[in-house]
């Protein structure tokens, strides 16, 4: 089973490697590459701690090989911001939207993700969104604030971007 | 003592700890300091760290539930790519059993290998472990040991146990039962009943929940032959315990072990006690002379996680003519899995049975638990750990009795309260509560779900076919668990104290060095905010250290809710004894007397002479200094406690549900769920809302999600997140929260702990508000989780509708 | 895990029933991924047994005479070694499976079973009575099973649905060999099958 | 858990994916990898070699046309839950895809992937069968297409043949009412129970019905009774609920899906009630409830 040579461009950097064709991306991330942000809870799919974005969508790392993300472009918790400013990380502290953290790359990644499709959701719409990804800690209430938050932050710095105006509603 | 009342019914708002002063910051709902290298995946857990020639291990673990093991071939494993070493318990010299840290008098302390040699008791038993080069290849080599049983039959559920035709599970006990366990008045328990006016009675089943840190457990070991050390890196809540037991375990000399948990991704109790698994990563490395890595698959963790509750339970309630209850009986057979895990025998016993007096005046309580050897991995702590159990049985009973009694639950409790007034009150199962005022927890979640409007709103829905419910929680917890002799005297092989040191560094920063092990509490905060609010000195001139045997002296772990009641009360008697020693640095150097010295606010001043005053950033500094400190004092500012309280901690609240039931699906929605919680004073409200929420989320995933299902061969059928029903976002309701605050005089914090509340009081509050609503199908009681299936049965177990 | 049923077998006689199912070939046939069903003699293994498996099986009823069939039928107490690759999707355990035959007296035959792969395991006991009634016969079975190792854990959702459809088949397919039996057996074949009990 | 080792090959279009499979005994074709790779992880599938299908160019994108929309085998969930006019022209299969999985899954799992994999508790075969949908696959000897009716065979068993694939699904542009109603298993969100309903209206009348169900049947199967107790009445309370009590009518109890969350007797009680939930959806989408 020999390797295949694979080129992965994470957070903006590429990088050429070999790996085995079932090495699992997030052990590509992980292990090859030390990018420790995604990390592994559940291997079934269903816990999203994994979760990072491939070639601008969130995907869970764990269910994807590395030779299929054979030239992509990845971005982990770790390259979402220069320095882990972006609104959804600044809102997870303030909201207090995390205790013990292992979830909280998958989850930010999820909710970046979505909060690009719909920028306006409702507390029901956020819910239904991290459907993929689970919290043992916080209950959720506040990763759902959170979420609300970052949205409501994001939507004024557009809005400021396109000249001050806040616009209602809409998706 | 006086209770407040805090409104947060729309979610405390979190500030900016820049924003606050150092003398408010005690109290303040302060963004977490832990957070930036969260939520940046720049944290560190155990799995991410890489050492040069590290190792991976991997397990083999039992097919079978019970088996005799009759042949382990290696062999082929041995061939493979890759595999450095393979071993099993014929290869490994291993000193010691993994201890058991709790005894009961009539308790069957039965052998724990860390590898099985001749027998598997349940399917986490290992049988041999391959350590490869890499990490795949580690779990290859595990799949291709070959392992021939004889298979046994075997044994899932306490009931079946402890029957006498069940397969033993450890000969040299003699019988499935670990242990049997009384406490209470028996005689006048059965009086009490004998002159009742009316009784009640349910059979309940408290279900296995497998605990679901989303970290698995994992170990980095690191051995240095030249020096004798062996480092661990682990998912740990208690590096010092771990360091003790191990030490005795892999017979290494404890001063040798050293033990770090880096960031832990929760723990929930599962990473309490000591597994074999850490203790084999250990060995392993040891051998070898090589690093050696083990994370434990999510398959791994689902049968080898201790797990928890696991009772059956048959509890009966005595009541006069007037809806007093008079009486309590309650008899117990509990799950205690293969093997005695950590700290197992405590926890249906002392830390539940304790508990059964509830928040009510019972006169009488008498309770027989047995513990029972299944075919399930170990059960010990869980979050809540008895607590649950217990709070489960009272207002089960309690809700039972007041609809027997024809009496609303609301005000039934009320009646039953232990009054305002009582406190400390003893009660009939060995417990001095400290604090406490009920009825005010009562009174505001009504207040929170319009009571008395929903009522007429239910009576309306069921009219037009809808079947609405309320459910009441009155729950009690006792957590902060103390003094060290009492606990000893009642089978602790440990003290239950806790120790820190607070440490000034010459320029005026401060270290506090504390025995607790948080794994995402947020402890940085919390104890930064307890050390700034005494010292005076800056939020963010403190540093707190906490998980590292090399770096803290001592220390007991963080589980049963200890760390503000505990961790919390010791690093307050530290930062005390500083103060006192710069008290006479300070009057040395103002030239006065110490006793006419006042602190405050991190000054130090002469009574009365505002200008004559020094910080003790001051002090600290001409403390290392020491050109002119006292003549018969040491130099350096720091100091070491070791906290004992006199008693524990006994939170309390309220929590309520309002559900509606579709009688056709089975289907349960909520409506509103409240909790008004009473933990004392509050360091951090939002640290506490956060604890409260995920406590709230845990118990709702008993009370209609999870449960370790097995099979007739005590194989698990919920072996992944895919069959087992871990709660999502979308399961989980809002959650209104509002809390009163009763100081507890038992610690100098008035903390009374809260990691647990919300797990102990959401499932009963859950299931009386779907019995409540299925009232018109006679429904009395059903098991958890409640289903769709199981509720759709019972609506229909009684023909529909009456 | 337990299931039953009944099959029945239109137009049959109970002996052409029992001899039919009382023939491995016939049930190898039946048995949706069997890859052979070998006598095991004496105390040999499985893998050993199954180097005598035959390159092509011998002809079944209607086809085989008989007394060839009465020949080679099941015994009580003997022991049969048996492949079975149970592919359902992308999963596809092969488990060696020894095959006891418990007790067999016409129209009785209960059977046990313990199959193994590389990392799970199964034992079955089953059992199946004939009642004859007007015209048919029906084969009254039932069967009990436990799955083991990482089918069990894993495969939970799964072995159920798949058990059910294995059996389902196996029956099927009996039938269907056994209509085309109970076709050609007007005459001759009939008499000599019922001679035989 | 980790796979075990394999061979692995990218092909470039559809005949390389047949010939890199044709006369490989056991080699497995991988799209998103969203139902085959949990299976390998969990040690329960060892395939030696994965044809990895998800670059073919051929096989991607949604195209309209006059009558009907042909959904490429690799086209990802997310983009076909995103697409308008299958909103608009084909509703159920619109409404399923945006129901399966999370959000992560749905930007990997394919529709191809799905069906040829024919999980009976996912939720596309129910659409499928209610959208009356055509599947293509292409072989070794060229292309075929099968009606939905004839696809699923059976537990992870489909008519594709060993050395082929599919290629796309060809949805009809009909009945424009049609809703998809879904009981989450609530650990593994697949459906306990599925109903996908497409409904063509005359007016208030229900000129046509196809209701397809996941989870109950060890592959999509229609709902007939069901289908018959609508067909030419007015959608209504009364015909919804008739509906209902006949949705299970016809099927084999016996064979009906059992696990640890729903008994097969209350996934019949599930079913008829989720079959009036999709009827009703249906019917407000319609404008007729």
């Amino acid at each position: 089973m020999t390797e295949q040579d694979i080129t992965l461009t994470v957070n903006g950097t590429e990088h050429e490697l070999s790996v085995e064709p079932r090495e699992l991306l997030v052990h590509t991330l992980r292990d090859d590459m030390g990018y420790t942000g995604p990390n592994v809870g559940c291997e079934t799919t269903m816990c999203g701690a994994c979760t990072v974005q491939m070639d601008g969508d969130a995907v869970k790392a764990c269910t994807v090989l590395a030779v299929q993300a054979d030239g992509a472009e990845i971005t982990t918790i770790e390259g979402l911001s220069d320095d882990g400013d972006h609104p959804l990380q600044e809102s997870f502290q303030e909201e207090h939207g995390l205790q013990c953290g292992y979830c909280t790359p998958g989850m930010i990644m999820t909710a970046a993700d979505y909060l690009e499709d719909k920028p306006d959701p409702d507390r029901e719409e956020i819910r239904e969104a991290l459907e993929g990804n689970i919290c043992r800690c916080t209950g959720y209430q506040n990763i759902v604030n959170a979420v609300e938050s970052a949205a409501e932050k994001m939507h004024a710095e557009d809005a400021a971007a396109d000249g001050g105006v806040i616009e209602e509603g809409g998706d | 003592m006086a209770t407040e009342e805090t409104d947060h019914e729309d979610g405390v708002q979190s500030i900016d700890p820049d924003d606050v002063d150092t003398e408010d910051i005690l109290g303040s709902a302060i963004e977490r300091r832990e957070d930036p290298a969260l939520v940046s995946g720049e944290a560190e857990y155990t799995d991410d760290i890489q050492k040069p020639e590290m190792t991976h291990m991997a397990m083999v673990r039992s097919q079978y539930a019970h088996a005799e093991i009759e042949e382990v071939d290696t062999s082929a494993a041995e061939e493979m790519d890759g595999v450095v070493a393979v071993y099993t318990a014929d290869d490994l010299d291993v000193p010691g059993n993994l201890p058991v840290g709790w005894l009961l008098d009539s308790l069957e302390q039965v052998n724990h290998p860390i590898l099985a040699g001749d027998r598997v008791r349940y399917q986490g038993d290992a049988v041999a472990i391959v350590v490869a080069e890499e990490r795949y290849q580690a779990h290859d080599a595990a799949d291709a040991v070959d392992v021939e049983y004889e298979r046994l039959d075997a044994v899932a559920h306490p009931g079946e146990a402890l029957d006498d035709d069940a397969p033993v599970i450890h000969e040299e006990a003699g019988s499935n039962q670990a242990f049997d366990w009384e406490i209470g008045d028996q005689e006048a328990t059965k009086q009490a009943f004998e002159e009742a006016e009316t009784t009640v009675s349910l059979d309940l089943h408290n279900q296995l929940l497998i605990p679901n840190a989303i970290e698995p457990r994992a170990t980095v070991a690191d051995y240095h032959p030249r020096t004798d050390e062996l480092e661990l890196d682990m998912t740990s809540q208690n590096p010092h315990v771990h360091r003790l037991l191990m030490s005795g375990v892999i017979d290494h000399p404890e001063h040798k072990l050293s033990i770090r948990a880096p960031e832990v991704g929760g723990g929930f109790g599962s990473k309490i006690h000591h597994y074999a698994d850490e203790a084999l990563t250990a060995l392993a490395a040891k051998d070898l002379e090589r690093p050696v890595k083990w994370t434990a698959t999510r398959t791994e963790t689902y049968i080898t996680d201790a797990q928890g509750r696991g009772h059956e339970t048959t509890g009966e309630m005595a009541l006069d003519e007037d809806g007093n209850i008079t009486g309590l009986r309650v008899h117990t057979k509990a799950n205690m899995g293969a093997y005695l895990s950590t700290f197992a025998p405590s926890i249906p016993t002392y830390l539940y049975a304790t508990l059964l007096s509830g928040q009510y005046e019972i006169p009488t309580i008498y309770c027989t638990v047995e513990g029972a050897f299944t075919n399930v991995p170990p059960v010990d702590a869980y979050r809540g750990a008895g607590r649950p159990e217990a709070s489960y049985v009272v207002e089960r009973l309690v809700r039972q009795a007041a609809r027997e009694v024809d009496m609303d639950p609301a005000e039934f409790r009320r009646q039953n309260f232990v009054p305002g007034d009582a406190f400390p009150y003893e009660t009939p199962v060995a417990m001095a509560y400290d604090s406490g005022d009920y009825q005010k927890t009562l009174d505001r979640a009504k207040e929170m779900l319009n009571y008395e409007e929903f009522r007429e709103r239910q009576e309306q829905a069921r009219e037009d076919g809808r079947y609405l419910g309320v459910g009441l929680s009155a729950y009690i917890e006792a957590c902060g668990i103390a003094p060290s002799e009492l606990v000893g005297e009642l089978g602790a092989q440990a003290g239950l104290w806790e120790s820190s040191v607070v440490r000034f560094q010459p320029s005026g920063t401060v270290t506090v060095y504390v025995g607790t092990s948080g794994h995402g509490q947020g402890h940085d905060t919390t104890y930064a905010q307890i050390v700034a609010d005494k010292l005076g000195v800056d939020y963010d001139d403190i540093e707190v250290e906490e998980g590292d045997t090399d770096e803290i002296p001592q220390g007991m772990g963080t589980y049963g809710s200890r760390s503000a009641a505990v961790g919390g009360g010791a690093i307050v008697e530290s930062a005390e004894k500083v103060i006192e020693k710069g008290r006479k640095i300070a009057a040395h150097q103002l030239e006065a007397d110490p006793e006419d010295v006042e602190f405050e606010n991190g000054e130090y001043q002469v009574a009365g002479a505002p200008d004559r005053s020094v910080t003790i950033q001051d002090v600290a500094g001409a403390s290392y200094l020491a050109h002119d400190i006292p003549d018969d004092m040491e130099p350096g500012l720091e100091a070491t406690s070791f906290f004992d309280p006199e008693n524990f901690v006994f939170p309390f609240g309220m929590h309520a549900a309002i559900v509606e039931v579709d009688p056709d699906t089975g289907e349960i929605e909520f409506e509103e769920y409240v909790a008004v919680d009473d933990v004392g004073n509050q360091i951090n409200p939002k640290i506490v809302e956060g604890q409260i929420h995920g406590g709230i989320a845990q118990g709702i995933g008993q009370a209609l999600y999870e449960s370790a299902e097995y099979d007739d061969n005590a194989q698990l059928t919920t072996g992944s997140m895919q069959d087992y029903a871990v709660p999502k976002s979308s399961h989980i309701p809002e959650i209104k929260t509002a809390s009163t605050v009763t100081e507890s005089p038992h610690n100098p914090l008035g903390v009374k702990g809260v990691g647990e509340a919300g797990t102990i009081a959401a499932p009963q509050a859950v299931v009386n508000a779907v019995v409540d609503a299925l009232e018109p199908f006679d429904v009395d009681h059903i098991d958890m989780p409640l289903t769709n299936e199981r509720v759709w049965r019972a609506i229909n177990e009684n023909g529909g509708e009456h | 895990m337990e299931f039953n049923g009944t099959a029945t077998i239109e137009d049959a006689s109970t002996e052409e029933v029992w001899l039919a199912l009382s023939d491995p070939y016939m049930i190898k046939e039946a048995l949706p991924g069997c890859a052979f069903i070998v006598e095991i003699e004496g105390d040999e293994e499985i893998e050993e047994a199954a180097e005598r498996a035959p390159e092509e099986d011998p002809e079944t009823l209607p086809e085989a005479e008989p007394e060839e069939i009465a020949e080679r039928a099941f015994v009580e107490g003997s022991r049969y070694a048996a492949r079975m690759q149970i592919s359902v999707g992308s999963v596809k355990p092969k488990f060696d499976t020894m095959v006891t035959i418990d007790d067999r007296e016409f129209p009785e035959m209960n059977a046990s079973a313990e199959g193994e792969s590389s990392n799970s395991s199964f034992e079955m006991s089953s059992g199946m009575e004939l009642v004859e009634t007007e015209n048919d016969v029906d084969v009254e079975w039932w069967a009990e099973a436990d799955v083991f190792g990482r089918v069990a854990q894993m495969g939970q959702r799964v072995i159920n649905p798949v058990a059910k459809r294995v059996v389902g088949r196996f029956f099927d397919e009996i039938e269907a060999q056994l209509q085309e039996v109970s076709e050609e057996s007007s005459g001759g074949l009939r008499s000599r099958i019922s001679g035989l009990f | 858990m980790y796979p075990a080792q394999f061979d692995y090959e990218k092909a470039g279009s559809v005949s390389e994916a047949i010939d890199a499979i044709s006369g490989h005994s056991d080699a497995e074709l991988i799209a998103g990898g969203h139902s085959l790779l949990p299976t390998m992880k969990s040690g329960l599938a060892e395939p030696e070699m994965l044809v990895d299908i998800g670059d073919i160019d051929e096989l991607h994108g949604i195209e309209h046309h006059d009558g009907h929309t042909h959904i490429g085998a690799m086209t990802r969930y997310a983009d076909v839950a995103e697409d308008n006019t299958l909103w608009e022209e084909a509703p159920v299969v619109a409404e399923t895809t945006e129901m399966i999985g999370d959000r992560q899954v749905r930007n990997r799992g394919t529709v191809g992937g799905n069906i040829a994999h024919a999980d009976p508790a996912s939720d596309l075969p129910g659409a499928v069968l209610a959208a009356d949908a055509t599947v293509h696959i292409a072989g070794p000897d060229g292309e075929r297409s099968v009606e939905a009716d004839d696809f699923f065979h059976g537990m992870y068993a489909t008519d594709v043949g060993e050395d082929e694939l599919v290629t796309g699904v060809q949805v009809p542009h009909e009945g424009t009412a049609g809703a998809y109603a879904k009981k989450p298993n609530p650990a593994s969100g697949y459906a306990l129970v599925g109903v996908a309903v497409r409904l063509t209206m005359d007016g208030d009348t229900v000129a046509d019905a196809r209701i397809g169900a996941n989870g109950v049947m060890d592959h999509g199967t229609r709902l007939e009774p069901a289908e018959d107790a609508v067909e030419g009445q007015a959608l209504s309370g009364d015909s919804i609920g008739a509906a209902g009590d006949a949705a299970g009518s016809s099927l084999d109890e016996y064979m009906v899906m059992e696990d640890q969350q729903a008994s097969a007797e209350f996934r019949l009680q599930l079913l008829g009630a989720y079959t009036e939930r999709a009827l009703e959806a249906a019917g407000e989408r319609a404008g007729v409830l």
